[in-house]
């Protein structure tokens, strides 16, 4: 799961507290901001179908499907934007989306 | 202090630099810089300093290059001219913005077309507003003093700005003259290794050059632009130190023979000995004449120029470029816009001369005068121009 | 102060001259200045080079256009350029020529100070190449007095190292065969 | 060449659980240049320094006050990443040698779009490979200008539409070819040569690590599905470069010291490129006939490469 890391104390900031050279010192810090609003549909796995391969875990370009307990994968759907990858690479059909509003 | 010393001013740029224990330099040649780039390369690869030499393939990656370095931790140098200098204007603003203290020397030349190489100021007035520290010099003992110095000004915590030391192509970069270099151990306890603020290494994993949203950027543009008006204060503190150190004072504006003129001439580069000759004899001849040396361009300094202004009649700011279309030299726009607000302002004339090469003799120090003091109003002039 | 003027062709050493001449004259303590003509000039064009030696600091960043000496490096130069133009009443020529001083005086209309040394024969001999610059040192050192032979010395050992005594000895050469022209 | 079965037996074992690039960044969805470069981080692990060109994968990661980035990464402008990597590699360099930094390989890499490396950042990358750093280039080749809005670059396919090559009536598309930068960097003597797709996640990790070990330049092309230029589904990303690998629209190889070799199956006859070409939308206004011409125009650049597997001997 992506570390929550902050660093700004406040914002917006005051000129002179933007960091010299708009340098960010907290790596990863992007994982403050949530990219999960942008998901029209989401990811629902069936565990009973799942093979534990991984391979929604390598394919998911926000690197928010995550291996949990007993092997299995989950997507953080705070970060997951709905692509829909995770879904169509899963041979065995383990993962479907769903329209967010159902 | 070190013996006085034959030697081209270019070769010795050159050889100040290699005091300051530099890490990295990119260097492309261009004409009149090339004598600092070969020289450069000589040094390091004589094995005499430790540092790495990148011959880039452009300018613009020269100071890329340097942008890396520097974002890296090392000190960084390069040395360009006009149409380089032109190349690397994108990514001036750059450097500055991210506060990485590159140092570079700008051997002066006109910018094509019609192609020049030859002296004017050209090639640095269009990157005036890029956030550099600018700094003249006006003959070979300068070049090597304030090469040194500029590495300290721009490292200070307090300035983090990059640094160009302007030298005028082959006026002063093809000049032999006599020159003293300081020891390498004088120089290492004036300049020790840079401190970076912080630098590219996987043991603290930092982003740099973050692009800033409209939120964001107008902050940054403030805190450029006062780092960079402050950086004046460091600038004066360095010249002190230096002063101590190695028995040369410099100030961010020279006066010469200012007393009791009610004209006086002002000047940046290697104008400024050729115009004191030319003031010792008007002087002679009865004329209540002085001169004033803009040392450093960026950030302007306004104050210091008010008081060497301040008992004159009449300012005759002679430029060595043009702003084309606009209201005449850059250097006399700037000191006509600083004063506009002044009640007291002296009447400022404006002469442009010295374009692409064009000689500057004694005489025509006193032909420009004359020629200004007859002017009836506080438009330019194009000296010398063949009508 | 006295200002000289060098004319030789692209590829001569006019400006290896005045480098010399103005490091020999550092040297000794005083102030100098050398430098080339800033032009595109290529090998075999004609060419200029200049120097400023004086006893006080020079503050004058221009081009010199009044000389008090001239130097002519190549022959062949003479009548090619106005190598007399803009020198000062009084001012010295100093040519490197095989031809009788009369000829130069009638061809360059000129009734100055005039030395005539052939330096290229000299070159040729102790260096082995008709290339006259460090010869004609010799020449304006005796003819000018601005330094003494001994000055030369440590510049020449830097610059060319192995075969600074053949220089050195080339100039000594020029600087004691040097011819002064009878008054026009 | 069905990749997939490979998993069992690699994935996700055999990768880095660790994320370089963190969740969060402002990718696209279903963006296939981001999975390259979250793959290309996780082969390299820690020690790394980023120079990354302008374009999508500068905007998306490091918006000032936030970054992305869990490895040190800088970024200058568009067309110099390589001079800046040059940079960096120097520094660094020197600083070890010095002392001033700690005494450990660390890997200078950099990053750029097409766009950043075939047409603009073209020179930088030139000078940077000829010179010799001990650098790694990685291009992450969408094939158009995505970040500004889709323009053609010289990486477009032929026929491909962009805003800039539109399908217009009298003119269809890109009216010229993919320029070939991989060549271009074997003509440099770059001991290192690879081209790669995130659709085959191991062998880029395979490539990506290979590179690192050249002390010296290395050039790796990525392939990068982008669903928003190409005008196509967001879940085909990784079909799509699954598809332009069968199709030999973009074959897998590398050229180890001037000797090539493919790094995919072989396989007896490609996939018609028409399946390649079908689901995209800026192939829509291709006609049978046009689709022949994209077809012969493939078969020739995959035979000019098959000679050179066979034919070209390393240095």
């Amino acid at each position: 799961m992506a570390k929550k890391k902050t660093e700004q104390k406040k914002w917006p900031e005051k000129w002179h507290e933007v960091n010299p050279g708009c340098m960010v010192f907290a790596a990863g810090s992007a994982a403050n901001y949530k990219t999960g609003s942008w998901k029209s549909q989401r990811p629902l796995t069936d565990n009973a179908k799942c093979i534990k391969c991984g391979i929604c875990y390598i394919f998911c370009p926000e690197a928010c499907i995550q291996e949990v307990k007993d092997g299995f994968f989950e997507a953080n759907l705070d970060y997951c934007k709905g692509c829909g990858i995770c879904a169509h690479e899963c041979w065995p059909g383990a993962i479907v989306m769903r329209e967010e509003e159902e | 202090m070190g013996k006085r010393i034959g030697m081209e001013v270019a070769i010795a740029a050159a050889e100040a630099v290699a005091l300051c224990n530099i890490d990295v330099a990119a260097v492309y040649p261009i004409t009149p810089q090339s004598h600092i780039a070969e020289h450069m390369a000589d040094i390091i690869h004589d094995g005499r300093i430790d540092a790495e030499f990148i011959t880039v393939e452009s300018e613009h990656s020269a100071i890329s290059a340097c942008a890396g370095a520097s974002a890296a931790g090392a000190r960084a140098y390069t040395a360009t001219s006009s149409q380089g200098l032109m190349l690397m204007h994108e990514i001036l603003p750059i450097v500055s913005a991210m506060r990485l203290p590159i140092c570079m020397a700008n051997a002066n030349r006109a910018v094509s077309g019609p192609l020049n190489i030859w002296n004017d100021h050209g090639d640095i007035m269009p990157q005036r507003d890029s956030g550099w520290i600018c700094l003249f010099t006006e003959n070979g003992q300068e070049a090597i003093d304030l090469s040194i110095m500029s590495f300290k000004i721009a490292e200070d915590p307090e300035v983090m700005l990059p640094c160009v030391v302007n030298i005028d192509g082959f006026q002063l970069t093809h000049m032999i003259e006599p020159l003293e270099l300081p020891s390498q151990a004088e120089v290492a306890k004036f300049l020790p290794p840079r401190k970076p603020f912080a630098q590219l290494h996987p043991d603290n994993p930092i982003s740099m050059g973050c692009f800033a949203m409209p939120d964001t950027y107008t902050e940054t543009v403030k805190a450029k632009e006062t780092a960079l008006i402050n950086s004046k204060k460091i600038i004066t503190r360095v010249f002190s130190e230096w002063a101590k150190r190695f028995g040369r004072k410099y100030n961010v504006v020279e006066t010469y023979r200012t007393k009791g003129a009610d004209t006086l001439m002002l000047t940046m580069g290697s104008m400024g000995e050729t115009a004191a000759t030319a003031v010792d004899e008007m002087r002679k001849a009865g004329k209540k004449v002085g001169l004033v040396k803009l040392r450093l361009w960026r950030p302007f300094p306004v104050e210091e120029l008010k008081a060497a202004i301040k008992e004159c009649k009449t300012l005759i700011v002679m430029d060595r470029a043009i702003s084309t279309g606009g209201a005449g030299g850059p250097v006399a726009t700037d000191i006509k816009s600083l004063l506009y607000g002044d009640k007291t302002r002296p009447r400022i004339l404006n002469v442009i001369a010295g374009l692409g090469g064009r000689d500057l003799t004694v005489e025509d120090f006193v032909a420009m005068f004359e020629m200004a003091k007859k002017k009836k109003d506080e438009t330019y002039e194009l000296y010398g121009v063949r009508e | 102060m006295i200002e000289i003027r060098w004319h030789g062709r692209g590829g001569q050493g006019a400006v290896t001259s005045v480098e010399m001449l103005a490091l020999a004259a550092i040297e000794e303590g005083k102030y100098a200045q050398g430098f080339p003509a800033f032009g595109p000039e290529r090998r075999g064009a004609p060419v200029m080079a200049f120097n400023r030696v004086s006893d006080k600091p020079i503050k004058i960043r221009s081009g010199i256009y009044r000389p008090d000496v001239v130097v002519v490096l190549d022959p062949s130069l003479v009548g090619l350029v106005p190598v007399t133009d803009g020198l000062k009443p009084g001012g010295i020529l100093i040519v490197n020529t095989t031809k009788p001083a009369e000829d130069l005086r009638k061809k360059l209309n000129y009734s100055g100070k005039l030395f005539t040394v052939d330096a290229s024969h000299i070159a040729r001999e102790e260096l082995g190449v008709p290339i006259a610059n460090t010869t004609m040192l010799g020449a304006v050192l005796k003819a000018t007095g601005v330094l003494s032979l001994a000055a030369m010395k440590s510049p020449l050992e830097h610059r060319f190292g192995r075969v600074a005594a053949k220089n050195m000895s080339a100039m000594k050469r020029a600087f004691n065969e040097m011819k002064s022209a009878k008054a026009a | 060449m069905n990749s997939v079965q490979n998993f069992e037996i690699f994935a996700p074992k055999l990768i880095d659980r660790k994320e370089y690039i963190s969740a969060g960044h402002r990718a696209c969805q279903g963006c296939g240049e981001v999975l390259a470069l979250r793959h290309i981080l996780k082969a390299l692990g820690d020690d790394v320094v980023v120079a990354n060109a302008t374009g999508c994968m500068e905007i998306i990661s490091s918006g000032y006050p936030q970054t992305a980035w869990e490895v040190p990464y800088v970024h200058v402008a568009f067309e110099n990443a390589a001079a800046v990597g040059s940079g960096v590699e120097a520094a660094l360099k020197a600083l070890r040698r010095k002392g001033r930094i700690a005494d450990r390989d660390v890997k200078t890499i950099a990053v750029a779009g097409d766009g950043g490396t075939a047409d603009i950042g073209l020179q930088a990358l030139s000078g940077a490979m000829e010179r010799g750093h001990d650098m790694i280039f990685f291009c992450l080749d969408n094939e158009a200008y995505m970040n500004t809005g889709i323009q053609r670059s010289s990486a477009t396919p032929f026929m491909a539409a962009t805003t800039t090559s539109p399908a217009g009536k009298a003119i269809p598309g890109q009216r010229t070819q993919k320029k070939n930068v991989p060549e271009i960097m074997v003509a440099h003597k770059v001991p290192y040569v690879a081209t790669a797709c995130p659709s085959y996640p191991i062998d880029l990790i395979n490539k990506v690590k290979k590179a690192k070990e050249v002390k010296g330049p290395a050039y790796v092309h990525v392939f990068s599905m982008c669903p928003t230029g190409w005008r196509c589904a967001s879940e085909i990303t990784i079909k799509m470069g699954r598809l332009a690998v069968e199709t030999g629209v973009f074959p897998l190889y590398e050229v180890e010291n001037g000797k090539y070799r493919l790094t995919m199956e072989v396989p007896g006859k490609l996939r018609p490129v028409g399946d390649y070409l079908k689901p995209q939308g800026r192939f829509r206004h291709l006609g049978p006939s046009d689709i022949e011409k994209v077809q012969a125009q493939v078969i020739r650049e995959w035979e000019i490469l098959l000679n050179k597997v066979e034919c070209m001997q390393p240095w």
